[in-house]
């Protein structure tokens, strides 16, 4: 089963062969071909430098672009964010890092006051075009203040587009688009996809990814598995958890479609809502908090426009709304997995 | 360094103007709103920051920039903006609310941008100062003209926001000043209340770089200082801290009946403007004559007029336009 | 018709005459009753002190409390917010002020990841019994940086309470409960119901206040009016538009029931439902951005619950996704007025 | 202001058991981590911070702190939490993600906290600072002893919440204290490219407060400095910053492989280790023998081992505990 979105512009296919790349090295090819073709391109961040990011997705940047076009910063996240959406006000397209989403606390009004309004404050003069990567995700037991995902926190704002890839190619072509952007785009890493040395990895999220460059556009989902009964909608991580539930189901008789977002915002409405007209039946996936979240606006965007298109109650799978606990058994218990998804498919049919 | 006569002279006319401005949108402002005061009603709705007193720290930056230098301000801009050479008409058209204002409509006095000459501004306190270090860092990757400033009030100095921007641009050592306008008031809460130090100044040995404080409230000794600033940037030395006296001649914002302030400061108000002063000091050095003078004023007061005339005559944002610009 | 809540704990009736206060009045009349009956109860934040707060309800706390326990405070929302979180720790009761809920950026921090989680953090040992007043909303031309609401930036996470008085007898009953609760309580305060000097009020807001002190709880909607064929759900501003509409539909002959959430976390989940099985149709109304927001999450809950309980599509009426703008045209033209609720009222018979 | 006898041996001590216990947490830690290195797996995931190298920091502090003191720690903070006082076997407990550990296994290595010496911690860097003001603050307006103490490293000083809290404490000459822990690198920045200035006690001019560095990251040296800290927060005559410059001996996180650290820092790891140096010092000043020294070494060892086979005899919490205390 392929993940490869059918939109994307195809890249030439031609003398390559395939290669399995994490996402880490997805996007370290992305940035590489970028910072190539654009000499805008420039990174900022804490430990992107020479550790090459905590997330593995910068290294080799700064020994062929120079500390000058990766730049590793003082913890200041508000003064460096900032200084992004200064910088491209002024032509560059600055790469900017909020090591984990859970630090947005210090720094969110450079990124949805500053950044997410620049065009609109400017009436489009003072463009933005800046990619804001941060990594999101738990499940390793990292504890309340390392674990969150926080979408909905992000994508509840205007003026910012919010992306996530669920496999490297995706990854590429996401970040490739992302960086090309004239607004700003906040470009979410999910830690158990993204293939660093101190963390597991999914391995569907690890896929043939071409060396040429290519664009996935944003605000796409992707129909990622076909089916017929039931609508399983997730983003990241959970979009692993929908198919592998699919398949369980699957031998249970039960065709899952399986949905993946991969952009919050924009929100491609039409392809959540075609899918569940087809399946009647519509269970959400999200590893962020439950309440005020994913899986309400997709929910709320299905029922608002075609409730008729619902044969049953939808149905949400989340993190419950309380801090994210450090110990495995509590963490794994309440973190959304394919048991769950099975389940509320189980009960539907 | 000494500002020329005509530099002086041009100070001399943007204060005017600014002042003139003011009062004009002061008078807009009030339209509608009484005898309730209500601050959503009129031609002119909103929040309303004035900045009568402050003129000197706007020229004498004014002065010494060019249209590629990248200025951040605040919720309290008009002067700043009319020294760095925004369009008054536009902004006046946007202040209004109008759809041929700087930003169609959409943005509003607290948030003046021109692009045209790199003018920015944020209501939120301290967070300008990140934008101008970024700004700054810009034009020296691509090797081009230009500086970039950061205006905040005393009162914004205690934001984080400032700490942080100050040793970002001074470990990479950018072309970039920060202008603490310390009108010793934020809203009810004078400095003394709110700082720990009396100078701000003092804080530039936080982040190695010069600090140098003006107390005059005087366009030509600001003019200086800054000078000394913007060389420094300009030849690539690193970036500076200044903190410029001055005067808040009005309240907080309009509607701010100040019940906060020392009655002896009130009553003190007009001793303090530094605009009768500063003319008085002009026509003294025989940089003009009062006849002069007035033909300064005459200018600058047909100028702002005329803005007023084109904005009031300019037509409201269709609503539907709300839906546009907000990607570009 | 009475907005006064059944549930709330009665006060001495006697002896009184009727007391119209605005929100700001009874608020400061519940913070000066409790900083005299509790000393730890004490005040932080930007022009609280002489001002009397920029929102007007701290007036004349100063001069009967003094300087120690009516704190101005420099413009350092991080540090005095984490203040109150460490003070609250040890005993004392901060009221902390956040001016306008937009600042959030600058402090989030100290709010989501200190405030919410001490509780959890340490087993329920350093307890944060905390408020945190802030001003919400826009429609008075105060455009992108000062009009928002941003409920749902909140209310998405976790460890703390998210409420909202719509008038004056709950904002006192509530602030009292605010002040008790030994958790950390996020209390918004809409600047069109707020009652300040140099805005309007929404007279509804403006309505009887006893004198002696009582509480009303957190957690708890109310249906401030009973109707049988459509559940009009909103919160603060929004329910005083759907009182309107309710009257204009009433001449139709169209019976609207309007649900004042009060409360966003706890989320009363039980009262929305309870109306929608009752009139079969869902209107909810939000002046926060639309998605990812207030709507969503009501419709989601009403929908997994019990979907048959709706006989058409519930609506979402709520500020589109867009920057709030200035100029009062396009401003008005996005907020949700009486206008757009009655319509959707209709469009639903 | 020089330690007593018992003070050195107490310092000692603790320095010896935070190494220790670091060593067991190390060894524990990359149980279930071979061959290959997941943070996921074993007794003891998530992220691990050890202090090496940094208990004179600790100790420093810790000899100077009654329970009744807020102190308020960051990510690396085993040290201090010994030095405080900290339950050592419910502190091993909760690092294990038991349901004896201080918090039940909610909170884990990144957050000790411990509300009977009133041990507190968070992982976001700089915003500690403000609770500890807050708890500076409650001890003032209630009369009450104890005072408030903030650690952060050398990379947190950059930090806005720094700043916003260290004025704050000044203008309310609060009985605060922050110490930064200077040891030179945050994560794989060094303190050259992150901080403007080489000595963050400079800042505190900043704020009208006493700064002092200290370099030798010598528990005595330390002690002293605390001791004038402590004891003008004592007397209410306010704040303090202190910098301490210290090493660390381990990566930044266990699994950092240091591959940005000199080669030559490395190599030099063993002679910065304060800890065999103070030992030296304490024999030849004759505060303790060889013997005496190896006697506290067991004993400290005995202790760590204690609460290890106490955490891991523990049980682990229930799944639906995750529920609970979310508020209380
Ligand atoms: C982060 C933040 N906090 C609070 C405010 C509200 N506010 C607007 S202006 C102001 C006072 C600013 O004082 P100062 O920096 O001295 O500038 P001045 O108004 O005196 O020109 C305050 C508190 C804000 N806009 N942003
Ligand atoms: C606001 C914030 N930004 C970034 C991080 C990620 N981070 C954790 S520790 C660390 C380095 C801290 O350096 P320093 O303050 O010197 O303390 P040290 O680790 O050296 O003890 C960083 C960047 C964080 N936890 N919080
Ligand atoms: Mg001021
Ligand atoms: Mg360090």
């Amino acid at each position: 089963m392929s993940v490869v979105e059918a939109t994307a512009v195809k890249p030439a296919q031609k003398n390559r062969n395939e290669r399995k790349l994490t996402i880490a090295k997805a996007l370290n090819e992305a940035i590489a071909q970028e910072m190539r073709r654009d000499k805008n391109v420039f990174l900022m961040g804490e430990d992107i430098g020479i550790l090459g990011a905590v997330w593995g997705y910068t290294g080799g940047l700064l020994a062929e672009f120079g500390e000058e076009r990766v730049r590793d910063t003082p913890i200041s996240e508000t003064a460096f964010i900032g200084a992004a959406v200064g910088a491209a006000n002024l032509g560059m397209r600055p790469i900017v890092e909020l090591m984990f989403v859970d630090f947005y606390g210090v720094c969110m009004d450079a990124i949805y006051n500053l950044a997410a309004k620049s065009s609109y404050h400017s009436a489009g003069t003072f463009k933005a075009p800046m990619v804001l990567t941060t990594a999101v995700g738990g499940g390793y037991c990292d504890s309340t203040q390392h674990s969150q995902c926080l979408y909905a926190t992000f994508a509840h704002l205007p003026g910012m587009k919010v992306v996530m890839p669920s496999n490297a190619y995706d990854a590429k072509g996401m970040m490739t688009s992302a960086i090309r952007d004239d607004n700003p785009v906040v470009f979410m890493m999910h830690k158990n996809l993204q293939g660093m040395g101190f963390l597991g990895t999914i391995q569907g999220a690890i896929v043939d990814v071409p060396e040429d460059s290519y664009t996935v556009p944003l605000g796409k989902a992707n129909v990622v598995r076909d089916g017929t009964d039931v609508t399983i909608v997730g983003l990241g991580m959970t979009v692993h958890q929908g198919l592998e539930a699919a398949k369980t189901l699957e031998k249970e008789g039960v065709s899952a479609e399986v949905v993946d977002l991969r952009s919050l915002a924009p929100l491609d409405r039409d392809t959540v809502c075609r899918s569940v007209q087809k399946t009647g039946r519509l269970i959400v996936v999200d590893d962020d908090y439950l309440s005020y979240g994913v899986t309400a606006e997709i929910i709320a965007t299905v029922t608002e426009r075609d409730i008729k298109s619902l044969k049953c109650p939808p149905k949400r799978i989340a993190f419950p709304d309380i801090p994210i606990p450090f110990a495995r058994p509590m963490e794994q218990h309440c973190l959304p997995n394919v048991r769950k998804i099975v389940a509320a498919a189980r009960a539907m049919m | 360094m000494q500002p020329t006569p005509k530099q002086r002279l041009w100070m001399y006319e943007m204060m005017v103007k600014n002042r003139y401005n003011e009062a004009r949108l002061s008078a807009t402002y009030m339209e509608g709103k009484s005898p309730l005061f209500n601050m959503a009603n009129g031609p002119l709705p909103g929040e309303m920051h004035l900045s009568d007193g402050q003129e000197p720290c706007a020229v004498g930056l004014g002065a010494h920039l060019t249209k590629d230098d990248y200025f951040a301000c605040h919720h309290r801009s008009h002067a700043q903006a009319l020294a760095k050479g925004v369009d008054l008409k536009r902004m006046t058209a946007e202040i209004l609310g109008r759809k041929a204002g700087l930003s169609e409509g959409r943005a509003g006095h607290i948030h003046i941008f021109d692009y045209e000459v790199l003018f920015w501004s944020s209501g939120i306190i301290g967070q300008n100062m990140g934008p101008a270090v970024g700004a700054a860092l810009a034009r020296k990757m691509r090797g081009e003209a230009g500086i970039a400033i950061a205006c905040i009030g005393e009162g914004g100095a205690n934001q984080g926001g400032f700490h942080e921007a100050m040793n970002l641009a001074a470990v990479w050592k950018l072309p970039f000043i920060c202008v603490i306008e310390d009108n010793q008031w934020a809203v009810s809460v004078p400095k003394s209340k709110s700082t720990a130090i009396a100078s701000n100044a003092d804080r530039a040995a936080a982040y190695g770089m010069p600090g140098e404080r003006v107390i005059s409230n005087d366009p030509d000794d600001i003019f200086a200082a800054v000078g000394r600033a913007v060389a420094r940037a300009r030849a690539g030395e690193g970036p500076s801290l200044l903190e410029l006296q001055t005067v808040r001649l009005q309240g907080h914002f309009m509607g701010d009946p100040e019940v906060y302030r020392p009655k002896a400061e009130i009553a003190a108000k007009p001793e303090m403007d530094p605009i009768p002063r500063y003319r008085r000091k002009l026509i003294a050095a025989g940089v003009m004559t009062e006849i002069e003078a007035d033909a300064i004023v005459a200018r600058a007061h047909a100028e702002v007029d005329e803005a007023f005339a084109f904005a009031r005559a300019a037509a409201e944002p269709a609503p539907e336009d709300a839906f546009d610009k907000v990607f570009v």
